[in-house]
C-alpha cells in the first residue's frame, strides 16, 4: 500500500522536476536532457546491479536507495547495496569495489569515497566489461570507457544556491562596520565537501563585491587559500571557515559553537548533514539561528527539517538523494541494455519551511 | 585436651612431578596446640592447604566434629570454623588493616560497609593480642613483622573452632612472640583445636602439647611434647635420608685471597652500612629473620636494585655495578629467592633458560647457533643430574629442584666465579635439596665463591664456612663456623629487634 | 585426538595453528562453492592487497605482544607515515625514494617514541597506545593541513607512479614475494636471533632476564621499533593498493592487526609468539573480508564473526594452558 | 605521612590542572565563559563521563573494557530503532539500551572472570562485535532519535531543562555529580567497592579470603556495560541522530580520562571523582582548545602528551616517595 502510494508520488515528482526549474533562487542545471534518455527505458532482462555507495551513516544513502528501490521495482531489475563503515573507509570501499567488479554483475553503481583511489578498479571494471555508473560524486580521471554514466549533483552549484540565499537574508546587516558569517565543513579532503564550500565562499565573496563590500577569510587554511577575491585585513564580511578535527557531530558542534559564541556572527552555513547537525547541537544552548543569526543547511534528517520548520534554519540545500539513486538504477539498466548515455545531473534544491512540503522537495526530505 | 575435633587419614595428593602428600595421617583435640613439622618440602603447608580447601585432596577422608567434610574453597573451611595464618602474606596492599581484617565478612549497615564499627572491632582485637597498629594504616605502609600480626589478628577473629598457623614466628620479634604465645595459650584455654607449624625447636618445646612429625610427604609419627627430647624429633624428621655431613670448621685455606669485598654498601632503609669480604672457594653463609635486609643486600650488590653509597671491590679492584649487566660482566651470578619471578622463564625451554645470560657467545653472526646452545644445555643437564625428557622441555614442566638446576646451570654456563645463592633450596623436596647442597660443596671445592642467604637455621650451620648476621638492614655479626651456634645466631639476628 | 595433539611434528607447528590453517582452507573452499567465480585470479589480487598491509602491521605488533606488551597505534601510526611521506612527495616534489624511506623512517621514530616511554620510563604500554594513537593522528593532520593524501598512479606521467610495482606487475602479484622475505627474515629474527630470543624470554619473564645480566629495556624498546618500522611499511603497501589516506583515521587497522596476531596463538601474556600463526592469521581476516562481500555483506558481519573467531581462540589456548598447570 | 600524600594526590593535581585550563581558556578567550558555552561543554560531557565512571571499574581491578565506545553506539542504535521502526515508548526503548550494555558487560565479564581470557583481548573483540551489532541491528542506516520537540522526545529534558524566563540549566550537571557520589559511595562503602579494589591489588589474597572473586569480577563489567549504556541515552540526547559505525576512539577518552584522574593503570587505587575531574580535563581539552585557536588537530596532539604526562607524574611521583 505504502509502496503503491510512494511510486504515484515518485512519478509526480519525475514530471515535475523536468517542468520545474531546480532552484528556487537560480536554475543552475538542467535536467531534461539528461532524463529525457530514459524515456519508455525496460530493461531487456532482469539484471542484478552491484551497488558501492559511501557509508550507510547518515540518512541520506537512505533516502538513495529509497530511489533505487523505485526503480528497480519499475525496470524489474535488481540490485544489492553495501558501502563501508564510514565515509572515510577508502581501503573498505576499494575492496568492495573490487568485489563487486569481480562478481562481474551487469553494472556497478558507485558514489566514491575518495576519487583516486578507485581508479585502478576502475581500469580492471572496463578490463572486465563491466559498466560504472557513478553517482553522488563525479570521478574526473576516470579511465575511458570506465564510467558511462554520471547521476550527481553540482556541488558547486547547491553551495552556490546556499550562498545566494544566506546573502538575500542578511545583507541588510552588511556595511555598519564588520560582520562576520561562518562556515562549518566536516573536512577538507573530500571532493564534494570541498566543491560545496568554495562554492559558497566564492559565490558569497562575488555578491558582495556586486554590492561594494569586502570579504576577509579566516580560519582553515585550505579553504582561506582556496577563496578567491578575498581581502586581506580589515573588509566588511569576515567569513570564518572551521574545520573539525574528526568528522563527528560533537567536534563539529564545538566548531560552531566558537563561531556562534562571537557577537559580530550574523550567519551560519553547515555544509553536510554532519556539520549542519553540529551547528543544531551547539544552537541547542545558545537558540541564537533564527534570532539574531541566519542558519542555513545541508541535507536533510529529522533535525535539519525540524529546524528548518521551526525557523531555526532560514532554509537548507538539498540535493535529491531519491532522483540520484533513482537514475542511477536507471543508467544502470540503460548502459546494460547497451544504450550509449550523456551524464544525469540531477537538481539540487533550496527548501525552507514554506516550500518543503511541495511535492517536488518533499520526497527528497528523507528523515 | 579434650576430644578429637579432627582428623586426617590417608590423605594423597600428587602434583606433577612430586607426590607431595603420600597417605599422611593427622589428628587433633580440642584445647592442644598440635606441633606439625617436618624440613621444608616435606608436605607441611600442603597438607594444611587440603584441609582449608585451597587444594582438593586426590583420596583419603577428613573427618571434622564427627562428620566427614570436604571444603572446595577457603570461604567454606572458614565457614565450619577452620582458618589458617598463611605462610606468605595474603594482605590486598591498598585496603587498610581494618579492611583486610574483614575482608570477605564485612560488617554492613544495609548497603553500606560500616567502616567504623570494624575499626572499632579490629582495636579490639589488637588490644587482645597487646599489638600497637592503627587499624586505619594501608596495609601496604606497615613493616612485614606487623603484617604477618594482622594476619593473625583476622585469623583470630573468625569465630574459629581450629586455628592454623604456618610458620607464624618466622618474622616476628621476640617481644612479639611472646606476645603471640600468649595469644595461643589463651585460645587454647577457650578449649579450640591450634595446629602450630615452625622450625623453631625451642617453640615447640615452649607452646605445643604434641608433635607430629612429616618426611617427604608422609606421616613418620607423633609424640607428646613433655616426654620427648628435641633429638628425637629431629631424628624422625631428618630419618634415613644422608646429608652433607655438617661442616665443624672452615673449608677455606687460609691464604684463600679475597674475590669480592663490600665497603659500606647503602641502599634503602633495608641495607644499612654493610661491609663484607667473601674468599676464593668460601661459602659464606647469611643469616637473620626475614625482612633483615639479606636479600635487599644482595640485590643491591648485584644492581638489581639502585644503592645510595658504597664500594665494591672484585679481585682487589674497585668496579662499578649499576646494573645485573654490570655484574654478570664481572663475574657474579645470582639466583634468586623466588625463583618463579626472577629466576627463570617458565614458559621458555630448558635451553633458553641454560643460555639467557651467555646468549651472545652462542652467536654465529647474527644467529642463534642452536647446536652449540643445544650441547652445552645436554651438557649441564648431565653435570647437574637435571631429571629431563631432554633440553626443548618447557621448564614450566620441571619439578623445583630441577628448576633450580636450571638456573644454576645459568650461571656455570656463564662461568660466574661469584655466586649468590638466595634460598635455594626453598620449595625443593629433600632430596634435591641434598643434591643442591653437594653441588654446591663440589662448586666451592673448584674454587667458586658463593654467598648463601638462608633462613634455615640446619642450613646455614651445615653449609657455611663463615656466617654474617643481618638484622633490619644492618649487620649485626659474622661467625666463624667453628664457633657458631643456633643461639649465637638467633641472638645477633634479633638483637636489634625491640 | 590426544594421539594427534602429542605427534611431534603437530606439536612442533602448533595444533590451534593447524586448525586455524584447515580453517583458512575450508573458508576458501566454502566461499569458492557458494560464491560463482569466487576461486578467480582477481579475487586473489584483492584479498592480497589487504594481506599486504595488514601483514605488515600485524608482524610487527607480533613483536610487541611476546613481550607482553601491546601497540595499538600502529594503525593511525601507519596513516601517519603515508600521510607525511605522501604530502612531502606531492608538495614538496621529494622524490620517490625518499618518501618511501621518509614512510620507514617515520614509522621507526614512533616506534623509538612507543619504545622508550614504555622500557625506559616505565609507562604502561595501553597508555603509550593511546597517547601515541592521538598524536599520530594530530601530527598527520596538522602536517597534512588535514589535507587527504593521494600517492601517484601507476602510470602517473611524472613517472613518480613506479612503486607500484613493488605490490603488483602486470597482474602479478610481485607483493607477495617482498611479504615472503619479509615473513622469513621475521620468521628468523624472532627465532634464531638474540633480539627475538631476548624478547620472547622478557615477556615471559623480564625479571629473570634482567638478572640475567641482560639489557632487557634496549631489547624492549627495540620490540616497538621494529613493529613501528613495520607500520612504515605497511603504510607503503597501504597507499600502492588503496592510493590515498585520509588524516585522522587508521583505528580499525589495529583490531584487526592484532585479532590475526592472537588468532595465530601469539599470547598476549607475552613470552609466545608465532610468525607463522600471525600470518596465517592475516590471510583468514582478509579472506573472511574478501568474502563477506562477494557474498554482499557488509564489513560489519566480518567485524562480527572476526571477533568470535579471536574469542574460540583465545579460550582454547587459555584452557590448554589451565589444563598444563 | 598519610597528609602529604593527600595534598599531592593524583585527584587534587588534577583538580587544580582542571581549574588552570579554565581560567587559561577564559582568559585567552572571552567566548569560553559564557554560559551557553558551558552549556555545550556540558552537553558533550556527559557521555564521555558516564563512560569514564564505568570504566574506571574495570580499571581498578587491573582490566580494561575497550568496548564501551562502540558499545554506547551500538545501545543507541538498538534503543532508537526500537522507537523509529515499532514506535516502542521512549521508557522502554531507553531502558532496553541500558540493559542492552549490561548484557554485553555481562558478556565481557563471562569471557574475562568465568573463562579466563585477558580483559583487553576480550573486550577488543567485543568491541568489534558491538560494532558490527549495530549496524546489523539497524541495517546499516543511522538512527534518529525523537527531537526535543516531538512527544516522544521527553528524555531529553533528563538532561537539561529550560526554565520559565528561558535559561537553561544543565541538569545532567547534576546526575553526573549525583552519580558520582553515587559509585564513589559504592567504591568506598559498599561490598562491591572493596572487592573491586582487592581483586586488582591482590586477587589470589582476595579469593582466599573467601570473596567469591568470579561473581563480583563479572560484575565489575557489568557496571561497566551499565554505564555504557546510560552514556548511550546521553548520547542520543545531545546527539540526536546516532551513526553506525562510530564509537570507536571515544572508550579511549574515557579510559584517558580515568587514567589522568588517578586511577592506577595497574589497578588496585582509583577514585570516581578523580575519574570525573580527569574525563573533564580530557573534555575541557577537547572543546576548549579550538576556542583558543588552536588547529583542531593540535588538540589530538595535546591531549596524547596530557596522558603520557599525567602516568609520568604518578611514576616520578612514586619514585620521590620511595
Amino acid at each position: 500500500m505504502k509502496k503503491k502510494a510512494l511510486a504515484i508520488l515518485m512519478g509526480a515528482v519525475l514530471a515535475a522536476s523536468t517542468v520545474i526549474p531546480a532552484f528556487a533562487a537560480e536554475n543552475l542545471s538542467d535536467t531534461t536532457e539528461g532524463t529525457a534518455q530514459f524515456e519508455g527505458l525496460a530493461a531487456n532482462e532482469a539484471y542484478d546491479f552491484q551497488i558501492v555507495v559511501k557509508s550507510f551513516q547518515s540518512t541520506y544513502w537512505q533516502a538513495a536507495l529509497k530511489g533505487m528501490d523505485q526503480a528497480a521495482e519499475e525496470l524489474g531489475v535488481t540490485y544489492s547495496a553495501q558501502g563501508p563503515a564510514s565515509e572515510s573507509d577508502i581501503a573498505d570501499q576499494v575492496n568492495m569495489l573490487n568485489s563487486a567488479i569481480n562478481g562481474a554483475p551487469a553494472g556497478v553503481g558507485l558514489a566514491a569515497c575518495d576519487t583516486s583511489s578507485v581508479l585502478e578498479s576502475l581500469q580492471a571494471a572496463v578490463d572486465a566489461g563491466v559498466p560504472i555508473v557513478a553517482f553522488d560524486t563525479g570521478i574526473a580521471d576516470a579511465p575511458d570507457g570506465s564510467i558511462v554514466c554520471t547521476v550527481v549533483t553540482d556541488n558547486t552549484a547547491a553551495g552556490e544556491v546556499a550562498a545566494v540565499n544566506l546573502y538575500e537574508a542578511v545583507k541588510d546587516q552588511i556595511g555598519d562596520g564588520p560582520v562576520r558569517i561562518g562556515e562549518i565543513n566536516q573536512d577538507n579532503y573530500a571532493l564534494n565537501i570541498q566543491q560545496r564550500g568554495l562554492g559558497f565562499i566564492n559565490k558569497l565573496i562575488e555578491l558582495a563585491a556586486a554590492d561594494g563590500y569586502t570579504v576577509a577569510m579566516e580560519g582553515n587554511e585550505f579553504y582561506v587559500n582556496e577563496a578567491v577575491g578575498a581581502v586581506e585585513g580589515d573588509a566588511d564580511i569576515i567569513l570564518e571557515v572551521r574545520v573539525p578535527a574528526q568528522t563527528t557531530v560533537d567536534l563539529c558542534s564545538t566548531e560552531a559553537g566558537t563561531i556562534l559564541d562571537k557577537e559580530d556572527t550574523i550567519a551560519v552555513f553547515g555544509s553536510n548533514q554532519t556539520a549542519a547537525e553540529g551547528l543544531l547541537v551547539a544552537n541547542d544552548n545558545r537558540e541564537v539561528l533564527g534570532d539574531t543569526v541566519v542558519g542555513v543547511g545541508f541535507d536533510a534528517g529529522t533535525s535539519i527539517k525540524a529546524a528548518v520548520e521551526d525557523g531555526t534554519f532560514l532554509g537548507a540545500v538539498t540535493q535529491s538523494p531519491l532522483m540520484m539513486g533513482y537514475y542511477c538504477i536507471y543508467a544502470l539498466t540503460a548502459a546494460a541494455n547497451g544504450q550509449e548515455l550523456i551524464d544525469v545531473p540531477t537538481d539540487g534544491y533550496w527548501y525552507n519551511a514554506e516550500n518543503m512540503t511541495d511535492e517536488s522537495i518533499a520526497p527528497n526530505l528523507y528523515d | 585436651m579434650g576430644e578429637v575435633i579432627l582428623t586426617m587419614s590417608g590423605i594423597d595428593k600428587s602434583f606433577p612431578g612430586v607426590h607431595a602428600l603420600d597417605h599422611v595421617d593427622f589428628e587433633l583435640r580440642r584445647g592442644e596446640v598440635h606441633a606439625l613439622m617436618g624440613e621444608n618440602g616435606a608436605g607441611k603447608s600442603t597438607l594444611m592447604k587440603v584441609l582449608t580447601g585451597i587444594y582438593s585432596k586426590d583420596s583419603g577422608t577428613i573427618t571434622f566434629e564427627g562428620k566427614e567434610v570436604e571444603y572446595h574453597n577457603t570461604h567454606d573451611a572458614q565457614e565450619a570454623g577452620i582458618v589458617i595464618v598463611h605462610q606468605e602474606l595474603n594482605m590486598v596492599g591498598d585496603l587498610t588493616v581494618a579492611q583486610n581484617i574483614f575482608i570477605g565478612r564485612e560488617f554492613r549497615k544495609g548497603f553500606m560497609i560500616d567502616d567504623r564499627r570494624m575499626i572499632e572491632e579490629s582495636k579490639k582485637l589488637f588490644d587482645e593480642l597487646h599489638i600497637n597498629i592503627d587499624p586505619r594504616a594501608k596495609m601496604s605502609d606497615l613493616t612485614v613483622g606487623k603484617q604477618q600480626m594482622c594476619e593473625i589478628a583476622k585469623a583470630i577473629s573468625h569465630k574459629a573452632k581450629v586455628i592454623i598457623f604456618d610458620e607464624p614466628s618466622a618474622a616476628l620479634t621476640e617481644k612479639e612472640i611472646d606476645d603471640l604465645f600468649a595469644i595461643i595459650r589463651d585460645l587454647r584455654s577457650q578449649n579450640l583445636g591450634i595446629i602450630y607449624i615452625s622450625h623453631r625447636m625451642d617453640e615447640i618445646k615452649v607452646i605445643t602439647d604434641r608433635v607430629t612429625v612429616m618426611r617427604d610427604g608422609t606421616y613418620v609419627g607423633t609424640l607428646i611434647t613433655d616426654e620427648c627430647t628435641k633429638e628425637d624429633i629431629i631424628n624422625m624428621m631428618v630419618g634415613r635420608v644422608i646429608y652433607e655431613e655438617p661442616k665443624t670448621h672452615s673449608m677455606v685455606p687460609a691464604d684463600a685471597p679475597v674475590v669480592l669485598k663490600v665497603d659500606h654498601l647503602n641502599a634503602g632503609k633495608m641495607v644499612q652500612d654493610v661491609s663484607f669480604e667473601l674468599r676464593k672457594g668460601e661459602i659464606l653463609g647469611f643469616s637473620g629473620l626475614m625482612g633483615a635486609g639479606r636479600t635487599e643486600t644482595a640485590r643491591a650488590l648485584f644492581g638489581a636494585d639502585p644503592k645510595q653509597s658504597g664500594d665494591i671491590y672484585i679481585n682487589g679492584e674497585k668496579v662499578t655495578i649499576n646494573s645485573p649487566e654490570d655484574a654478570v660482566k664481572h663475574g657474579i651470578g645470582y639466583l634468586s629467592e623466588d625463583r618463579k619471578r626472577y629466576g627463570i622463564a617458565v614458559q621458555k625451554t630448558i635451553t633458553e633458560n641454560s643460555t639467557l645470560a651467555t646468549l651472545k657467545e652462542y652467536m654465529a653472526g647474527l644467529f642463534i647457533n642452536k647446536s652449540t646452545e643445544r650441547a652445552v644445555t645436554l651438557q649441564y643437564i648431565k653435570e647437574l643430574d637435571t631429571k629431563t625428557p631432554g633440553p626443548d622441555q618447557l621448564v614450566v614442566n620441571l619439578s623445583g629442584g630441577n628448576q633450580q638446576k636450571v638456573v644454576i646451570a645459568k650461571w656455570l654456563v656463564r662461568n660466574c666465579d661469584i655466586l649468590i645463592f638466595d634460598e635455594p633450596t626453598r620449595g625443593i623436596d629433600v632430596g634435591a635439596k641434598n643434591e643442591i647442597y653437594k653441588l654446591m660443596n663440589r662448586l666451592a671445592a673448584e674454587g667458586k665463591s658463593i654467598i648463601m642467604i638462608s633462613s634455615e637455621m640446619t642450613e646455614i650451620l651445615r653449609m657455611s664456612d663463615r656466617i654474617i648476621v643481618m638484622c633490619e638492614g644492618k649487620k649485626t655479626g659474622e661467625i666463624p663456623i667453628e664457633e657458631a651456634t643456633q643461639e649465637a645466631i638467633m641472638d645477633k639476628a634479633t638483637r636489634d629487634i625491640r | 585426538m590426544e594421539k594427534i595433539k602429542n605427534n611431534p611434528i603437530v606439536k612442533k607447528l602448533g595444533f590451534n595453528r593447524i586448525i586455524l590453517f584447515l580453517i583458512l582452507l575450508l573458508m576458501y573452499g566454502a566461499f569458492s562453492v557458494i560464491i560463482p567465480g569466487f576461486a578467480s585470479m582477481a579475487r586473489i589480487m584483492s584479498i592480497l592487497n589487504y594481506v599486504y598491509f595488514l601483514g605488515f602491521l600485524a608482524l610487527g605488533v607480533t613483536f610487541v605482544i611476546a613481550t607482553g606488551g601491546i601497540d595499538f597505534s600502529i594503525g593511525p601510526v601507519m596513516f601517519c607515515c603515508a600521510l607525511m611521506s605522501g604530502y612531502s612527495l606531492n608538495t614538496f616534489g621529494v622524490p620517490v625514494v625518499v618518501a618511501l624511506l621518509m614512510s620507514i623512517v617515520i614509522g621507526m621514530l614512533f616506534g623509538c617514541f612507543n619504545g622508550y616511554l614504555v622500557a625506559f620510563v616505565g609507562v604502561p604500554p595501553f597508555i603509550v597506545s593511546m597517547a601515541t594513537m592521538n598524536i599520530a593522528k594530530g601530527l598527520g593532520s596538522v602536517f597534512t593541513k588535514t589535507q587527504s593524501v593521494s600517492w601517484p598512479q601507476s602510470n602517473d606521467p611524472s613517472g613518480n607512479g613506479w612503486f607500484r610495482n613493488l605490490v603488483k606487475v602486470d597482474g602479478i602479484p610481485v607483493g607477495l614475494i617482498i611479504f615472503g622475505i619479509a615473513i622469513v627474515i621475521l620468521f628468523i629474527v624472532m627465532n634464531n636471533t638474540r633480539a627475538g630470543r631476548y624478547i620472547l624470554c622478557l615477556g615471559s619473564n623480564k625479571e629473570a632476564v634482567r638478572l640475567s645480566g641482560v639489557n632487557v629495556r634496549k631489547w624492549q624498546m627495540l620490540a616497538y621499533v621494529i613493529c613501528g618500522t613495520m607500520a612504515g611499511i605497511a603504510a607503503i603497501f597501504f597507499v600502492s593498493a588503496y592510493t590515498t589516506v585520509q588524516p585522522g583515521l587508521g583505528d580499525t587497522y589495529n583490531n584487526e592487526a592484532i585479532a590475526s596476531c592472537v588468532m595465530g596463538g601469539t599470547s598476549m601474556g607475552g613470552g609466545l609468539a608465532s610468525i607463522g600463526g600471525t600470518v596465517i592469521g592475516v590471510f583468514v581476516i582478509s579472506l573472511l573480508q574478501e568474502g563477506i562481500m562477494a557474498m554482499r555483506m557488509t564489513k560489519e558481519v566480518q567485524m562480527i564473526i572476526t571477533g568470535l573467531i579471536v574469542i574460540v581462540f583465545v579460550y582454547a589456548d587459555v584452557s590448554a594452558r589451565r589444563r598444563r598447570n | 605521612m598519610t597528609k602529604k600524600k593527600t595534598i599531592f594526590s593524583q585527584e587534587v593535581i588534577v583538580a587544580i590542572v582542571l581549574v588552570a585550563l579554565y581560567l587559561i581558556f577564559r582568559t585567552i578567550s572571552s567566548d569560553f565563559g559564557k554560559y551557553t558555552t558551558f552549556l555545550s561543554m556540558m552537553d558533550i560531557s556527559y557521555y564521555y563521563v558516564l563512560m569514564a565512571i564505568g570504566v574506571a571499574f574495570p580499571l581498578i581491578t587491573g582490566g580494561v573494557d575497550l568496548s564501551i565506545g562502540t558499545g554506547m553506539i551500538c545501545y543507541a542504535l538498538a534503543g532508537g530503532f526500537l522507537i523509529r521502526n515499532y514506535n516502542v515508548p521512549t521508557g522502554l526503548a531507553i531502558l532496553v539500551s541500558i540493559l542492552f550494555g549490561a548484557a554485553i558487560g555481562l558478556c565481557n565479564g563471562v569471557l574475562i572472570s568465568i573463562l579466563g581470557l585477558p580483559p583487553f583481548l576480550a573486550t577488543l573483540c567485543n568491541c568489534m562485535i558491538t560494532r558490527g551489532l549495530g549496524s546489523v541491528v539497524t541495517g546499516s542506516f543511522a538512527v534518529p532519535w525523537p527531537t526535543a520537540k516531538q512527544d516522544n522526545g521527553w528524555f531529553h529534558s533528563i538532561f537539561k531543562i529550560t526554565t520559565a524566563n528561558k535559561t537553561k540549566i544543565p541538569l545532567g550537571l547534576v546526575w553526573i555529580i549525583l552519580l558520582m557520589l553515587l559509585m564513589q559511595f559504592i567504591l568506598a562503602h559498599t561490598r562491591f567497592g572493596r572487592y573491586t579494589i582487592a581483586i586488582g591489588s591482590n586477587k589470589e589474597a582476595a579469593m582466599l579470603s573467601g570473596i567469591n572473586v568470579r561473581f563480583y569480577h563479572v560484575m565489575v563489567y557489568v557496571v561497566s556495560g551499565l554505564f555504557a549504556g546510560l552514556a548511550s541515552i546521553a548520547y542520543a540526547a545531545v546527539i540526536k541522530t546516532v551513526q553506525p559505525g562510530t564509537g570507536a576512539g571515544m572508550e579511549l577518552d574515557a579510559i584517558g580520562g580515568a587514567i589522568v584522574g588517578g586511577v592506577s593503570a595497574s589497578g588496585g587505587y582509583g577514585t570516581i571523582y578523580g575519574t570525573v575531574i580527569g574525563a573533564y580535563v580530557i573534555i575541557f581539552l577537547k572543546q576548549g582548545l579550538p576556542y583558543i585557536g588552536f588547529n583542531a588537530n593540535m588538540q589530538q596532539i595535546i591531549t596524547g602528551l596530557v596522558l603520557i604526562g599525567a602516568v609520568c607524574i604518578d611514576i616520578i611521583k612514586r619514585k620521590v616517595i620511595k
